[in-house]
Formats: structure tokens, C-alpha cells, sequence
């Protein structure tokens, strides 16, 4: 991986390429294994959802390709360079359910903030305006986070993320907070924008619809530690639509990935599965 | 409006008029059991006492104020910058907690008269003792401040590659900010004391050689005078921290979540 | 009388060993200051003062300060520490430590004190008490002893029978608060006491005579002009303790100048006089041996500037 | 468990050898310096005077610990029964704060004669004047505790007509302890103080009296085995504070979410 | 309505019935309207469900029928009585999103609580254990809610709600802080107990899926102030079992209340909904 860490701009490469990784978590004096032995390719301008149940391993492995956290096993190649180097070259953009605005920085500043860091400073305050533009929150510019409901947060946290023109986009339950309408606002929000900026994605849900609708593929993971047990190919077309949702092979691919996902969900080596006597 | 004057009007006049019956009732209760003014004086006896002579309690409490604000300063700027530190190291938080909660625990009776030795006379032993009787409560707050982070925040500004130095000013600062005006609200009142005390100690002019010299003459109206003013310092400083918090803080607890 | 042409100005500092008050040493150097006494000598002083917790003498150690105040008792004990501090003049005479008792108490010498609640300030039992109850066959174990601090209300309050004071200071208080008492002064009482004396180092008495003469001079000359304007002293002393009460600063001040009166002239005293003190001293443990009293006390100075009892 | 103990052994070997990497620059530096023992005595001057008459110091310590606790219980049980009506109801808050406040900017200095005089001799001012300073942190604290419940948890006690008291006893008071106990770590320290400055002033027995003979026989080696011994009482009582807490709170900051 | 309140056991009255309600919060110096003219009727025994944009008062309107907030205007009666009563009678259960467990109870204790208020102290470590079994977290009953995941904490609620026999059951988006699986899980287990208890249920989701799935009439309410803009009959057999959400006519009931909802909503009028210009 690391030998091709020369060429970060070729785009030959795929965004994102993880084999053989696997982290453990300390907690007091033992390890506690997150994930195992994941295997992953997001190629360029791909969108790759990631599902699974809760506690396999989703965030841990957004945070290690976000190079937030260093692996414990295994290698790890961003935009062809290694974690690091994707994050020194600031391609990089993130969304978390809880998006962690700053409080103390209006709309456009905190989307500006992202310019300031990065070094962007050339006609920031028109990208900011654009960017706003296009998630639909150019009128609260000048509100403050606090002022804002989490649906308009999460405009706000996708503006930071992509103001940049980063190469990869990393998203983990971006959309968890929102009521349902807000909901599906956003995901076509997001198709738009990425349809246009072909950003590859990596998209963290707790929702097989949402995976399903947005993804090229669908990654599943299972189990505590979390292991990549399938990988759906979703082959609806472009531009997705909401119509789609009634078509039958939009169904299939759902009952595809959702048997997938309760079948490989072992509810034995979980705290927050059934125990086990339970009829 | 109307409602909201109103409402003003109320959070204004509640304190005003409690304080105003309590002030009554002592006025009453001393006069009807006929105790001694030098034991307990009553509210008016002190009032004609503040009246007797403004200037003198307006020149103790400016220069008590100017040690207190000393004091208080270097104290919160030196509490930060070695927060900043701790904030950083937890092995260094352990290592400097045990010195630090010595220094809390250390009686100013005990090294007023050191300070004096130590810092010459004047201003400067005064600023230390005001210092360092604040100290303490700043530097727990500032650490716990500037560990205080949204750590989504954090790791937002980690993958737009952020220096620490920019993690620091545009993420730790701010954060802190709460934290830092809480300890200021605990602070002003502890920082007047110490310059009181200091000045009680050592006799240098003040609020505390008004108290010392009050005491020594058993006029105990110009003693609670002093009492009278260090309070009225007290509220004003208290609220004056409350103000600017308002103001810097707009964001933190007054926002209104829609 | 005054000094040549050609001496240089001095820069000093004069701490008094408490707060500012008119006891008659502090007195003559607020006097000498204002009066000009000082400049006449060429003296530059500051005057500060002390919490009374001895940071005054540690600051004569340092140099921080040329001139402070201190009892004898207190000058005696610090020899004994072998702490090189040294006296050049007595203004008290006698003691300021006493005791008082309620007039309707019938507690009027010592002997009486049997059984009594005797209170003691600042965490020990003065030798001044140890004195008093053995010269009348008793110890302290006869009496309750209470630690009572420094507040003369607690007494007047009735918590204590007998109470310690400074003779110059508390007992107007305590009169002044409406309460007749009885003093009792433990010099009259057989007990050989002494009070306030400047103070300075032996560095500063073996090198600079010349500055300590000149201070002595004026201060003497201020206290001569105290006791023909007491009145204005008191008013220069308020300078100092800004809204203390006039009268009680005066009586202060007429106690300390009966104290320290002496036919040879205020401020002077004899070996004898502090061998005295030392033995009581001893006696009673304050200090564990005998002190030298010449290495404590040096009249010479003093001695000199007066010529039968008057100031040359 | 190996690398439990190793974590252990870190935690409390950190501020030991902070402490004894400070304590030596000092001695080196006083030697060095040839600081006079007056004006600041080498550590182990002030561990000689220690060691000469731990029997003095052990009582001394007893007395003012005595005092300081009290005065803690005291206000601790006097500020939560003022919470629990401040809590209630904010008129009364903002009728009862300024009051509060005169009392903390109030010197302990000023008072304490007076506390004499209005409660006698021995332990009584003492645990009073401990009780005054430690009373306003006490108090706010308590009020935001009892303020600080879980709206969730209210709304389903009240759908099941818990009873005002229920709701009180099972809701507001477990809800309160952690500011409670964040209350008492900023008091204890400050009672301490409280009772040695009581002892001080009047010159009772404990470690205040032995300041106070410390400061009148130059003994600055004794004066600081004083201080010593009162941060060592701090730094116990604080610990101590904290191991209840962690035992009480076991639900509170240590738990894990899973 | 205060006339029937005699007879608070008679099960001919309906669990709830809700004439003309309206609700204004006050804030700052104005008052803000959050329901306007709301009608609804919960038949005894029966499961509604209630559905809507976030902020067009489904909360406000269970907190009034649960008797927690006096309403502006209308009139309100639960169980044949004032809403007071209703509390009174301690016939009330109550889920919320985040459900407010007390951290310093051990789960069986949480759920005891109930039992300690309301009196019901007899045989109460017999219930709370059948309760604790039936949501199926008998294992972890001495846990503390710091322990559990989102998911057992839910269960806990849940019991805590039921195990006084209460009549009707106030729920609040109590599945909003799960994963997909879970919350599948809930449903059914949510299901089984209503069946066999036959209480009757007001459940508040975002949810237009789980809404459609479970009660046997939907509410759709619309805009702020909230409006009561539809009421759909779900007229899919019992019990329900997941294959029904294949069938055509739960995705016909789905499509119908999803396009009430959609319809319904007017972005002007809500903060986060869109602003006008955006095409
Ligand atoms: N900081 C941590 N310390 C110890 N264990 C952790 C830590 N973070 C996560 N874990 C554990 O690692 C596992 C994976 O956690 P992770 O947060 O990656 O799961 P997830 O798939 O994102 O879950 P969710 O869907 O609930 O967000 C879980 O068992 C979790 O308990
Ligand atoms: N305490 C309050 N003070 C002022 N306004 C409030 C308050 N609570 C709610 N509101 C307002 O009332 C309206 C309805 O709020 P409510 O919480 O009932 O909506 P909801 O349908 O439950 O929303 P969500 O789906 O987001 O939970 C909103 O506009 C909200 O801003
Ligand atoms: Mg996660
Ligand atoms: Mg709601």
C-alpha cells in the first residue's frame, strides 16, 4: 500500500482499499475485539453503504479509515495513500449523527471554518454561500447551531464536509436523528450532490432502506467482532428515485440484504440481544 | 413587552425587597431586645455610619477592588496556561493536584505574613494573596474546560487535518469558556476576601484596615458598614461576570434549541 | 543640636511592630516624619507597619527595614535564638501587659484570681501571669485558664473573670463601653516588667551608628514636642489609622508618655532593668536560659544625645 | 490484573515522586541559596520539627478537624434543607441570594470576634465560622442538584401519581448527590481553613493556635510543618470524599454504557 | 365528560376522547401554537397510532392525555374521567424515546418503583420478575441502566410501563434510539403483550412503517399548530407477523399514509422544513 502513496492523485486507485484489518478496544486490563479480519474496496466515485446490527464494528471501522483511529492488525490504504496521508492532503470529509457543529460559530462560519483549516481562503465566502445553496440552508446563514432543528444541522454538517471538494466522504448515521420526511429530503439531497461532485462515499445506516436506495453496494457486517459477511451489488439505476421504493427489485435487494442481516446476527454474543432461553 | 418588563421588574424587585424585610426585621429585632451596638449594631446605625464619611469607604473599597482584580487575573491567567498543560497530560494533572490542593488548604493567616516578607509591601502581597485564594477553583475549571470538547467536533477538525495549535484556538478555547466563567463566578467573591484579609493582616490600607481598625475600636456600625460595601462589591462583580457570560456566551445556555 | 552640613541623605524604613496606633514609639516617628524632625536629620523614612506576626523583625534581618519596634521580652527572647537584633532605646518602663476584672467582680490582686476563669491571648500563658500567681502561692493550675483571643467584647460579655489586656489600650475600650473594671498591673504586684524599644541589627549598630543617632535625635525631639501638643499627635497618628477614635488614640498616647517617663530622659534604661526581666523570664520558662543583656540592649547611643535630661 | 496494579501503582506513584522531585528543589535550592531558615525553612528542617512533637501536632490536627467537620455537617444539612425550599420555588431563590452572597464576601476575618462573643469559648465559634465558609458552595450546588432531574423520569413518576414526596425522595435527592458530593470536594478544604482561621484569631487550641505560637517564636520550620500537616489532612479528607463518592455514584460518571 | 367519571371502570367509555383541543406554549413574551382544534377517540382496548412531521405536537398532545400539561382549550378525558383522575387512578403506563430510568436502580428495582408508588406491593417481586421475562431481560436484572444497551433499556421502560396492569399505555417514539433489528424485535415483543393485556395503546413514531404495522387505526397529524388532517382504518389481520409487510396491502395502507403525510405538510410554515425558493 504503501509504495503507491507517491501517486495520491491518481485516480486508478480505488478510494479506499482494507484488507485483513482487524481492532480490539482496551477496556480496564483486556481487549475487547471490535472488528476481524475485514476486507473492503470502495473504488473511486463509488457510494458504499455499510450495514449492520448495533455494536458490530461500523463506527470503528469509519474511524480507522478516517485515520482517527490506528488499526490494530491489518492494512489500510486511503486514496491510495496510507490513513495519514489522506488526511494530510485533506481529502477527507465527515458526517456523524450528532455532527458536532460549533456552537459558538454561526451557519456560514462553520462551514467556512473547514476553508480556513484546509487553507481554501481564495472566494471562501462564495464556495460557503454555494455550498449552502445546495443543501437548502443559504437563508440561515447567519443563525446559530443551537437556533437550528437537527434536520437543519445535518445541511449544515453536510456543507462543511463536502465545502472542500474532498475525494472521499465519510458518513455514519448521518440521518439517524431525522424524522422520516427529513429524512427522505436529505438522501435525495445527498444523491444530488453527489451526482454531481462523484465524491466516493462511504455511507454507515442502521437502515437497510436507506442502504439499499443510495448504495452502489451494500456491505454487511455481523457479529461482535464484526466481520464483512456479504456484499450486496445494488443495481437499480441512476438517478434514483422515490418511486423506485415500490418496484420489485428494490424489494428483493431489501429482503436480500435483511435476511443477510438477521441471519448472520448471532444473538448469543451480544448483551443487547435476546439471551438466549428466551422462546 | 409589558409582559416582559414585567417580568424584569419582578426578577429586580424579589431580592430588592427580601433584602429590604430582612433588613427590617434586624432593625426591629435588635431595637426591641435592646442589644448592644458594639455586639450588633442595627441597619441604620450602620447606613449612618456608610453616610458619616462615603469617602473613606470608597477609597478602601477602591483599593481592595484593585487587589481583588489583581489578584484575580494573574491568578485565572496563570490557572489557564497551566490547564493548558494539565488539560494536555494526566500524568501531569496527577502530579500537580497534590502541590496544587496543598496551596488550597494553606491558611492565609498562615503566610499573609511570609507574603509580606517575600513580596515587599504594598500592592504586590496583597495581588498574591487574592491570587492565590483563586487560583485553585480557576485551575480545576480551566482543566476540566478545555477537556470539556464535543469529541465529534474533534474529530470533524482531525479529518480536515487541524493542527493542534488550531484544535486549541478554534475548538479548546471556546469550549472552555463555560467552565472558565463558572470559576469566575466562585472566584470574584474568594478574590475579595483575600485582598480583605491580606489588608486586615498587614494593615495597609483598604477594606480591611476600615474592618481592623472598626474592630479595634468596638464600633461595630463602621464594621458592618465594611460588611455593608464588600457585599454590594460582591453582587456588583458577581454580576458583572453574569453579564459579560451572557454576552460571551450567547451560544451555550440561553440559545433556544427550535 | 541638629547634624553637620555634609551628611548624606539616608534612605530608611521604620516598621512599626503593629498596626498604626499611638503607642508613643510609632507616635514619635509619625511626629518626627511630619514635623520634619526627620529631614532635619536628613533622614528619608518610610513608615510601614507590621501584623504584629513577626514579620517586622524578619524584615530588620533582611535590611528590608532599619528600625522596628519590640518589647524587651520580645528583643530577650530573640537573643536567646541567637537572632542578632539588638535595642537602642526603652520607652516603656514599665510593661503593657495586664489584667483587668469586673469592679463588681471582687477580683481586685492576684490572689483572687484563685478558681476564676483567667483568660491569656495569642496561644500562650504570658510569664507576666506566671509571676503574678506565684507571688501570691499561686500556679496556674489554680485558676481555668481560656484561651480568649483578641477581642475585649468577649470579656465584657461576661465569658471570662479575668482578662488580659495592653494597659494602654483596653481597658478605655472596655470603660468606654460602660463597664467598670478593676486593672490590676502586674509591676505594681512585684513583677518587674518592661515595654516598647527600638530595635535595629548589630550589622547596622556596628556600621551605620551615625544614621541610628540621627534617627534616635529625632524622634526624641518629636517625642518632646508630643508632650506639649498631644492633641496634634493624636491628629497626625489618625493620618496613619484613618477613622480610629480620637480619644482612645489619645489615651493611648498619654499612658504610653506616663510609661516611659524617667528623670534621665525618655527612652534610656539600665542593664539592671533587663537583668530583671530576664530572671522572671527564665523563671518561668519563656526563655530556657539566661540571655546576656548587654548583648540584648545597648543604651550607649541614647545615653548620649542627653545631656541632664535634656536632648543636646 | 498484572497490568491493573502496574495501572495502580502509576496513579499513585506520579504525585509522591511530583512531590518529592518538588520538595527537593527546594531543599536544593534553599542550601544553594543559603536562604535563611526564617524566612523559608529547607523540607527537612520543617520534617525535624515535625518529627520532634508529632504528639502536638496530632492533637492540634484532631481539634481543628474536629471543628472543620462539624462546620461541614452543619452546613452541608443547613444548605440542603435551604435548597430543598430554593429549589422549589425561584422567587424565593432570588429573595434568599443576595443575603447568601453578603455572607460569603463577608470576611471570616471580620466576624470572628464576634462569633466569640455571640457563642462562647471552645468548639462552638470554631465549627461556626467552618459552617459559614463552607455554606455557599454547599447551597448552590445542592440547588442546582435538586433542580438537575431527569424530565423523563419526572413525567413517568408523575403519570404513575407518585406523591410531591415520592418524587422527592425518589427522584430529586439521588438525582442531587452528584453535585452534592462536587459541593463537598470544594468545601472540605475550605472548612479546614475555616477552623484553623477560627483558632487563629482566637487563639484556641488546634493548628491555628500553633500558627499563631509558630509566627510569635520565629519557629517559621514549625509554622510550615503546619502547613504540612494541614494540606496532608486536605489531600486525606479530599481522597476520602472522592472514595464515598465513587461508592455512592457507582451508577453515576464510572458506569459504562455498552 | 366530567359526568362519567363516577363510573371509571365502566370499559364502555373510550380510553381517551380528545373534543376540540388546542395547546399554546409560552415563549418569551408570545405564545406559540402547537395544536389547533384536535379531535381523536381511542376505543377501549384499542392500538392507535399517531403519526407526523417533527414539531406538529404529537408530543404535546400525549403529554395532555397523560396528564402531565393543562391544555389551552378543549376538553380531554381519559378512561371516562379528567385527565387528572386518570393519574390519579394510577391507570396510566408511559414509554418515552429516552426513557428515563433511574441510574442508581438495578433494573428489577427500576421496574418495582411502579409497583412501590402505586401501591401495588403484593406478590411485586413475583410481577416485576413475569414482566422482566416477558420483555425478556430476566437475566439482567440486576443490572444498572448504565449497563444496558439503547435496545435493553427500552425493554425496561417498557416493563416499568406494564407492570401495574395500567389500562392505557402512553408511548412516545419509544423505539426512535434503536437499530433496525432491535426495534423489529420490540415490535413484536410490544405486540405480543398488548394481545395478551389488551390494554389500550397511543403510540406517538415517526415511524409511518412501524405505525402501519401495528395499530389498528393511524392518525396522521399536519402542521404547525398540528392538525388532525387524517384518520386511516388497518384493517390487516391479527396478529401481524413481518411477512405482512410484503403484502400488497400493507404497501397500499403504507403508500396511502405516506402520501397523506407528504401532502399534508406545508414546508412554509415549519423551520425545518425546506425554505420556499429552493427548486
Ligand atoms: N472506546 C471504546 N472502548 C471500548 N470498547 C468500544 C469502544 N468503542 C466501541 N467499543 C466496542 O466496540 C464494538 C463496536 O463498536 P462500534 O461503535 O464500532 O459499533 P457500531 O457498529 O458503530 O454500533 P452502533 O450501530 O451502535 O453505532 C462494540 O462492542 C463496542 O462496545
Ligand atoms: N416547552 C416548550 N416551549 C415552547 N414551545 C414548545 C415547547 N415544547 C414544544 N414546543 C413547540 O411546540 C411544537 C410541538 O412540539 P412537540 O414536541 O409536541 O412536537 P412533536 O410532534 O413531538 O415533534 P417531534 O417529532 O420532533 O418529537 C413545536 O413547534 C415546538 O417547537
Ligand atoms: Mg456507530
Ligand atoms: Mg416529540
Amino acid at each position: 500500500m504503501i509504495s503507491t502513496s507517491q501517486h495520491p492523485n491518481l485516480s486508478t486507485h480505488p478510494a479506499v482499499e482494507v484488507r485483513g484489518l482487524s481492532h480490539r478496544y482496551p477496556v480496564g486490563n483486556k481487549t475487547v475485539a471490535a472488528l476481524q479480519g475485514v476486507n473492503l474496496t470502495v473504488n473511486d466515485g463509488e457510494f458504499v453503504a455499510v450495514v449492520g446490527p448495533s455494536g458490530c464494528g461500523k463506527t470503528t471501522l469509519l474511524s480507522i479509515i478516517a485515520g482517527l483511529l490506528p488499526p490494530t492488525d491489518g492494512q489500510v490504504s486511503v486514496l491510495g495513500g496510507d490513513t495519514g496521508s489522506a488526511r494530510r492532503s485533506q481529502e477527507l470529509g465527515l458526517v456523524t449523527q450528532d455532527p458536532g457543529l460549533l456552537p459558538w460559530l454561526d451557519v456560514a462560519s462553520n462551514v467556512r471554518l473547514t476553508l480556513d483549516i484546509t487553507g481554501h481562503v481564495d472566494a471562501a465566502d462564495e464556495r460557503v454561500n454555494e455550498l449552502l445553496e445546495r443543501v437548502g440552508i443559504s437563508h440561515f446563514a447567519r443563525y446559530y447551531p443551537g437556533q437550528l432543528s437537527g434536520g437543519m444541522r445535518q445541511r449544515v454538517a453536510l456543507a462543511r464536509a463536502l465545502v472542500h471538494h474532498p475525494r472521499l466522504l465519510l458518513m455514519d448515521e448521518p440521518f439517524g436523528a431525522l424524522d422520516e420526511i427529513s429524512r427522505e429530503e436529505m438522501r435525495f439531497e445527498l444523491l444530488k450532490v453527489w451526482e454531481q461532485e462523484r465524491t466516493s462515499v462511504v455511507f454507515v445506516t442502521h437502515s437497510i432502506r436507506e442502504a439499499v436506495l443510495l448504495a452502489d453496494r451494500v456491505v454487511v457486517i455481523n457479529g461482535q467482532p464484526g466481520r464483512v459477511t456479504d456484499v450486496v451489488e445494488i443495481d437499480l439505476e441512476r438517478p434514483r428515485s422515490e418511486s423506485m421504493e415500490e418496484g420489485p427489485r428494490y424489494q428483493s435487494l431489501l429482503a436480500d440484504v435483511k435476511g443477510l442481516l438477521v441471519s448472520g446476527n448471532d444473538p448469543s454474543d451480544s448483551l443487547s440481544a435476546v439471551p438466549e432461553d428466551r422462546t | 413587552m409589558n409582559r416582559q418588563i414585567r417580568r424584569k421588574v419582578i426578577i429586580i424587585l424579589t431580592p430588592v425587597l427580601a433584602s429590604a424585610l430582612l433588613l427590617a426585621v434586624w432593625e426591629t429585632w435588635v431595637r426591641v431586645k435592646d442589644v448592644k451596638e458594639y455586639l450588633l449594631p442595627t441597619p441604620s446605625a450602620v447606613l449612618t455610619a456608610l453616610i458619616d464619611d462615603p469617602g473613606r469607604y470608597a477609597e478602601g473599597a477602591r483599593l481592595s477592588l484593585q487587589a481583588a482584580l489583581g489578584g484575580l487575573l494573574l491568578a485565572s491567567l496563570g490557572a489557564f496556561i497551566l490547564a493548558v498543560a494539565m488539560a494536555h497530560s494526566r500524568a501531569l494533572e496527577r502530579a500537580l493536584y497534590p502541590p496544587a490542593l496543598a496551596l488550597k488548604v494553606t491558611p492565609v493567616v498562615a503566610v499573609a505574613p511570609l507574603f509580606t516578607i517575600w513580596f515587599g509591601f504594598g500592592l504586590a502581597p496583597k495581588v498574591l494573596i487574592a491570587a492565590m485564594i483563586t487560583f485553585f477553583p480557576m485551575l480545576v475549571n480551566s482543566v476540566v474546560g478545555l477537556r470539556s470538547i464535543d469529541p465529534r467536533a474533534h474529530d470533524f477538525m482531525r479529518t480536515i487535518n487541524a493542527s493542534p495549535w488550531q484544535i486549541f484556538w478554534r475548538l479548546r478555547v471556546p469550549s472552555s469558556l463555560p467552565y472558565v466563567f463558572a470559576g469566575l463566578r466562585i472566584s470574584v467573591p474568594l478574590s475579595l476576601i483575600g485582598a480583605v484579609v491580606a489588608e486586615f493582616l498587614s494593615g495597609s490600607a483598604g477594606m480591611g484596615q476600615i474592618i481592623l481598625i472598626a474592630n479595634g475600636d468596638f464600633d461595630t456600625p463602621a464594621l458592618f458598614g465594611a460588611i455593608f460595601v464588600l457585599a454590594a462589591l460582591g453582587i456588583v462583580l458577581t454580576s458583572s461576570v453574569a453579564l459579560v457570560e451572557r454576552r460571551v456566551l450567547f451560544w451555550h445556555h440561553s440559545s433556544v434549541s427550535l | 543640636s541638629s547634624s553637620a552640613e555634609d551628611v548624606e541623605l539616608a534612605d530608611l524604613t521604620f516598621m512599626a511592630g503593629f498596626r498604626a496606633q499611638a503607642n508613643l514609639p510609632f507616635v514619635a516617628a509619625y511626629v518626627a516624619q511630619d514635623q520634619g524632625f526627620f529631614a532635619d536629620e536628613k533622614l528619608n523614612v518610610s513608615i510601614r507597619h507590621s501584623s504584629g506576626q513577626n514579620e517586622h523583625l524578619k524584615l530588620l534581618l533582611e535590611d528590608e527595614v532599619q528600625f522596628t519596634t519590640g518589647t524587651a521580652a520580645q528583643v530577650l527572647r530573640r537573643r536567646a535564638d541567637e537572632i542578632p537584633i539588638k535595642a537602642v532605646a526603652l520607652f516603656g518602663q514599665r510593661g503593657d501587659q495586664g489584667f483587668v476584672t469586673r469592679a463588681d467582680s471582687g477580683i481586685e490582686t492576684p490572689s483572687d484570681f484563685e478558681g476564676r476563669s483567667v483568660g491569656f491571648k495569642a496561644g500562650v500563658v504570658p510569664a507576666e501571669l506566671h509571676a503574678l500567681l506565684k507571688n501570691v502561692g499561686l500556679s496556674v493550675d489554680d485558676v481555668e485558664l481560656r484561651a480568649v483571643g483578641f477581642d475585649p467584647r468577649v470579656f465584657i460579655e461576661n465569658a471570662v473573670d479575668v482578662y488580659p489586656v495592653f494597659l494602654d489600650n483596653e481597658p478605655d475600650t472596655i470603660r468606654r463601653a460602660g463597664l467598670d473594671i478593676n486593672v490590676i498591673d502586674p509591676q505594681e504586684f512585684g513583677v518587674p516588667t518592661l515595654g516598647l524599644t527600638y530595635l535595629v541589627t548589630e550589622e547596622m549598630l556596628a556600621e551605620r551608628r551615625d544614621v541610628i543617632e540621627r534617627f534616635l535625635r529625632a524622634t526624641l525631639r518629636a517625642v518632646e514636642w508630643i508632650k506639649t501638643h498631644v492633641d496634634e499627635a493624636v491628629a497626625i497618628t489618625l493620618t496613619y489609622a484613618d477613622g480610629a477614635d480620637p480619644e482612645h488614640q489619645r489615651f493611648l498616647l498619654t499612658t504610653d508618655l506616663e510609661n516611659a517617663e524617667r528623670a534621665d530622659g525618655i527612652g534610656r534604661g539600665t542593664l539592671a532593668q533587663w537583668s530583671a526581666l530576664t530572671d522572671v523570664l527564665v523563671e518561668f520558662e519563656v526563655l530556657e536560659s539566661a540571655v546576656d543583656v548587654a548583648s540584648a540592649f545597648d543604651g550607649s547611643l541614647i545615653d548620649a544625645l542627653y545631656e541632664d535630661g535634656q536632648i543636646n
